[in-house]
């Protein structure tokens, strides 16, 4: 095998493992768009950092972490679902970069270009950032992981049982976004969010505590990226959707289990 | 005066050398913007409106426009694609296409990247001029000699790219996207290939091997990226090869419009392949 | 004097509660101290589980103070609990999320509300009887020295009601903590409280089961059945004390 | 005014209406992300029209009727919520519509560009398509007004009740479907999306019930599209994202308005 | 025996259910008349909303069969409901979603059931007592033939509970709908019911209540504290009716 599969191989593995946890909170607290709304603020966040002369990722950073704290404020309001706020977020962003940009008529970067990586692309670098990154993003979880899973039960008694609520949800939040931010530069938008959220729903089929559904997505993850890669090298199909297809692939399995 | 809107930048630069005054050319896409979420802005919407004459490549490439150019009249509108004597070629396959391909009709679709054809350039801006010829009488002459003109530095140019690029002729090399079809096709060029046949259709892993080999046994000298692209699946593919990189600019669009910038874009194109090629 | 205030859990001071147009709670004071039981009664909406949710900390009160001693451990047992499906969740997680506890006490509280069957089912199986006790061991679990109950005796079957008037005297007496209550079930308030009560948006009355069942607010506020309910149940207590017949 | 500047108005407002009732439903349903799965998975369609030679609007048009039974059929599976799912659904079809174009090397057209539309594109025909097919929507929509409340309040007191409740969430996806696809081609997807999910959860700040809801989601997105267009006209910013971010203004304001 | 079918409203043969694993009804058997009050009783988890909701094709039996009358109007009041608080309803109009109702009937119901005043409420701000009488005006108003009840009395107030019990004896002599009935409240149960039935996964006694609570199987299922409050309850009915002293 080449080098490039080897290391495209070893990077998808590397993300599916971190997105099977992090996809299990997005399946619990209906985030599941929250990779599409990072994406299409990111545009937002380019378009600044031109504006101001600054290095597109510094912009894009900045723009999602401002995300993850407004989604984290809109959230408390109350009322409206997860996903309704991503929506408006992520269309309110979108719209703003391209007012934004409209004003820049010289600009000529491939905006998109700077969100989609393609793991076929991953370097030995890419492989130190995903291993190295998601390994702390994972360790964080892991520290936040009672507090995060009480909250997610009931948030009032969370909060009576002295978690402090607001903080970790922020601080999830955050996280989120750092992790996708990453992970979608080198990996490309649709595999990261494909693998945070099919595997976590293919898991819920089987597993029956946060634990064992946290784990599975990770396997079942690592499984459609091996499973996508394969195909990928047999068939010549473009790798991140072969990846995303086994995972429905999968995901489609795990209902017909369930019906028994 | 009439007043013209092009589509796209190379488009609006032979405009702009046939009208002689860049400033009545009005350009719609600028530099990088996806045509995806690309909508126009009343001012580009009123320039539509009182345009005189609209030019733009065709269907196969300026989708975002269809819907804007149906009510427009047919002669105000000049399609690049079905200007009669227009040089069309089949789009290819990516990767390691087959060379043999024909020049056939309907079978398949249009590579849509025919300004980068010098003869069909000088078709474009001769049609250019009849046409506004008809609608600006008065100036006729004027519309006439400056093509003429910009006609004869095409060719000009032409011939000079041409004996430059025969040193380069039979060396192989490889491009990000399949956009220089044309360009190759009048020069004599014999590519490899292209990574992708669309930047937005990322090739399979089997495909990145295959080239890679390909790279390996063709003894090829150079692989180019492009501006808008960043390069990093070409470094993969090039990685522990002995490969030079160039970069390739299709649409020029950082140059001013105007007519002498069509001509820095082929020679633009002609000194990236030379220098890379080179030894 | 120290050792009065040492004991006190939780004080609420001229507590008012305002939701956008409409007062819910209009300048109640309430205090719960170590190995007491305070229970709140009072009518359908009449503002019980806002008032515990402000003595608690989930809801600002718009006036008032609230006081909680510091480092005070609470047990909390909600009167609605709605866990997500998409949320994998055993009986048993849900226990192990109130933190750690001791190794044999779990055990015990489990067989204490009888719910050692269905500890590894999914929570949102649970029946509602089920759903109560678990709710109820999860606030005991936590060995606190404050236990807030929203009508806990809610779904609960009969043999399970009996069980739990007992379990709260039983805890009070071996844990010393305090424990604040909202019932419906004169039984249960008037077996195990030591305070009463009644609340319509204001205290109308307070004091200690049997004078507050004497006062003419609680007539008024609970109707002739409730009074006649609690006469049977006090004139049924003495009875058989007396005499026992049957 | 310019003719287009009139057709563009006259086109947003009925859009607005249009989206303002369909728009409460997607808030209260979770389907915040419905038209994004429709565009991801209309790439599909286009590349199946293209392999079968049929018209690209047959493909797309029966993608989308596909798609939404396939929410249909899973919504029915349960404990997943609809972002979830939709979120697997678009992300599949995405996915598979690109292993599918792999295999077509040969086709060069611009895929997505069959999808948006330019709401400053309006045409004559495009108002008859917006005010007939979306009177006719909303038309339908009345008559499965109530069974439709009634169920997304409870189903299990719904079908209790007699109503048909599988039918009626089989239609009611069905006709979104065909609304989103037909105005998505006519003013664009971002547009589209931006309208349903913005306005009605603006409206649900100001309104206890859930007609008041509808109502005021339809004049919400119609003050956005008039005041998005005035800015445009001004400003000669782009007009669908001005729209949006007048939108989210307005989304703003209504929170103001909530913690008083 | 045309008649006695005729008002057949509901019967369940040996009906099963299985759940992944588990069998929670086990071959249960009963029919429910017009005019004609049925109560389920069981301890938690006994399976008893499992039975309501196969009875009312909620859910599909595993074996057996469910038979409705045709074209049957059901009320039914579920243990539990969760409103999303995206959707704005107030209680007033969650009532005009159960259909078209007689102008007066509204009114003189939501009386009956003592929530004139929250009507205009949002649902998802109501106490548990008020959702409580809601979705029991609510099975109400649909004018029913069949009234299916999950722990109606459940969060209600004293006061409100009696007016329960008299409710539903009025609702079945006045309409002369048939009840089915499920209810921890031995009370409520003793008072106005015509049959009852003991559920534990299969049918273990059934009758008219006093019959049933003699029986072995009835102080095996719910222990002595259920026996002696039943006993306390006939006793200080017996007990009243004979000399009224206090
Ligand atoms: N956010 C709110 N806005 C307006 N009214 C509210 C709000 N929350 C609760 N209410 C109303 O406040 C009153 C008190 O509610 P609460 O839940 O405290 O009653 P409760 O005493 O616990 O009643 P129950 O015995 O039925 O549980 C109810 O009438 C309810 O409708
Ligand atoms: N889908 C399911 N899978 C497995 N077990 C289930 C499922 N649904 C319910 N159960 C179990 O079935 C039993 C019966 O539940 P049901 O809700 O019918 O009880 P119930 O008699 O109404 O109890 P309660 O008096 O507490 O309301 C419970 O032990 C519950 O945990
Ligand atoms: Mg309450
Ligand atoms: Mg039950
Ligand atoms: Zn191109």
């Amino acid at each position: 095998m080449d080098d490039f599969m080897l290391r495209a191989l070893a990077g998808g593995l590397g993300v599916a493992l971190v997105a099977g946890p992090y996809g299990s909170f997005i399946v619990w607290r209906r985030l599941a768009y929250f990779g599409d709304t990072l994406a299409h603020a990111a545009l937002l966040g380019i378009a600044g950092a031109l504006f101001f002369d600054l290095a597109p990722l510094a912009g894009v950073t900045s723009v999602c972490l401002l995300l993850a704290l407004l989604l984290f404020l809109l959230q408390r309001q109350g009322r409206l679902a997860g996903d309704t706020l991503l929506g408006i977020l992520s269309h309110t962003a979108l719209a703003l970069g391209l007012v934004v940009l409209s004003f820049m008529e010289e600009v000529r970067v491939d905006l998109l270009g700077y969100l989609f990586g393609d793991i076929l692309a991953t370097s030995g670098r890419d492989l130190w950032w995903i291993y190295l990154g998601g390994g702390t993003a994972l360790l964080l979880l892991w520290r936040l992981w009672r507090p995060l899973l009480c909250l997610t039960a009931d948030e009032d008694l969370a909060r009576v049982e002295g978690v402090r609520v607001d903080l970790v949800k922020a601080l999830f939040l955050l996280m989120l976004a750092l992790v996708v931010a990453i992970l979608m530069k080198i990996v490309g938008l649709i595999l990261v969010t494909a693998l945070l959220i099919i595997p976590a729903a293919a898991a819920r089929q089987w597993t029956a505590s946060p634990e064992s559904m946290g784990a599975a997505a990770s396997v079942i993850g690592m499984l459609a990226v091996a499973g996508g890669l394969t195909a990928s090298w047999h068939w010549d199909t473009p790798a991140g959707p072969s990846i995303v297809l086994t995972a429905g692939g999968l995901f489609l399995l795990s209902l017909l289990r369930r019906r028994r | 005066a009439p007043k013209l809107v092009a589509s796209l930048k190379p488009l609006a630069d032979l405009a702009a050398g046939v009208v002689g005054d860049p400033s009545r050319v009005e350009l719609l896409l600028p530099g990088g913007a996806s045509p995806h979420s690309f909508t126009l802005r009343p001012s580009q919407m009123r320039a539509l409106a009182a345009a005189d004459l609209v030019v733009w490549v065709g269907p196969q490439l300026e989708n975002f426009l269809v819907r804007h150019l149906a009510s427009l009249p047919e002669e105000r509108l000049l399609t690049f694609g079905s200007l009669s004597g227009v040089r069309l070629l089949p789009a290819r396959r990516g990767g390691a296409w087959r060379h043999e391909a024909v020049e056939h009709d309907e079978d398949g679709d249009i590579d849509p990247h025919l300004w980068l054809d010098p003869d069909n350039a000088r078709l474009l801006v001769l049609a250019l001029a009849e046409r506004l010829a008809g609608i600006d009488p008065e100036n006729g002459t004027d519309y006439r000699r400056r093509a003429e003109r910009l006609a004869g530095w095409i060719a000009a140019l032409q011939q000079g790219l041409s004996d430059r690029l025969a040193a380069v002729r039979t060396k192989k090399y490889l491009v990000f996207h399949d956009a220089y079809q044309y360009f190759e096709r009048a020069f004599g060029l014999e590519p490899l290939g292209a990574l992708a046949i669309h930047p937005d259709r990322p090739p399979g892993a089997r495909r990145l091997r295959e080239l890679r080999d390909l790279l390996r046994r063709s003894g090829a000298v150079c692989v180019f990226s492009e501006p808008q692209f960043e390069p990093k699946l070409l470094r993969v593919l090039t990685e522990g090869l002995a490969l030079r990189h160039g970069q390739l600019d299709p649409l020029g669009v950082d140059r001013p419009v105007s007519g002498a910038s069509y001509l820095d874009l082929l020679a633009g194109l002609g000194d990236g392949l030379v220098s890379c090629l080179s030894n | 004097m120290t050792e009065a205030t040492d004991r006190l859990l939780l004080g609420l001071e001229d507590v008012s509660y305002q939701a956008k147009d409409r007062l819910l709670i209009d300048r109640v004071s309430l205090q719960v101290r170590r190995g007491e039981i305070l229970t709140i009664i009072g009518p359908n909406g009449a503002g019980k589980t806002t008032l515990l949710k402000l003595a608690l900390g989930l809801l600002p009160p718009s006036a008032g103070r609230v006081r909680r001693a510091p480092g005070l451990r609470v047990g909390y047992m909600p009167q609605r609990l709605a866990i997500d499906p998409s949320f994998p969740l055993t009986a048993r997680r849900f226990l192990s999320l109130a933190g750690p506890t001791a190794p044999g006490s779990r055990r015990k509280i489990l067989a204490e509300v009888g719910l050692q069957q269905q500890i590894d089912h999914q929570i949102s199986h649970l029946s509602g009887g089920e759903l109560q006790r678990l709710l109820l061991a999860r606030a005991l679990l936590r060995d606190p020295e404050l236990l807030v109950l929203d009508e806990p005796a809610q779904g609960i079957d009969v043999h399970g009601q009996a069980e739990l008037y007992r379990l709260l005297a039983d805890i009070r007496r071996q844990r010393g903590c305090g424990i604040l209550l909202v019932s419906h079930d004169l039984h249960l308030v008037m077996a195990a409280t030591d305070q009463v009560l009644c609340l319509n948006r204001h205290i109308c009355c307070s004091g200690s089961p049997e004078s507050v069942a004497r006062t003419g607010e609680f007539l008024e506020l609970f109707g002739p059945a409730a009074s006649r309910s609690l006469a049977i149940y006090s004139h049924e207590t003495d009875h058989h004390r007396d005499h026992r017949h049957g």
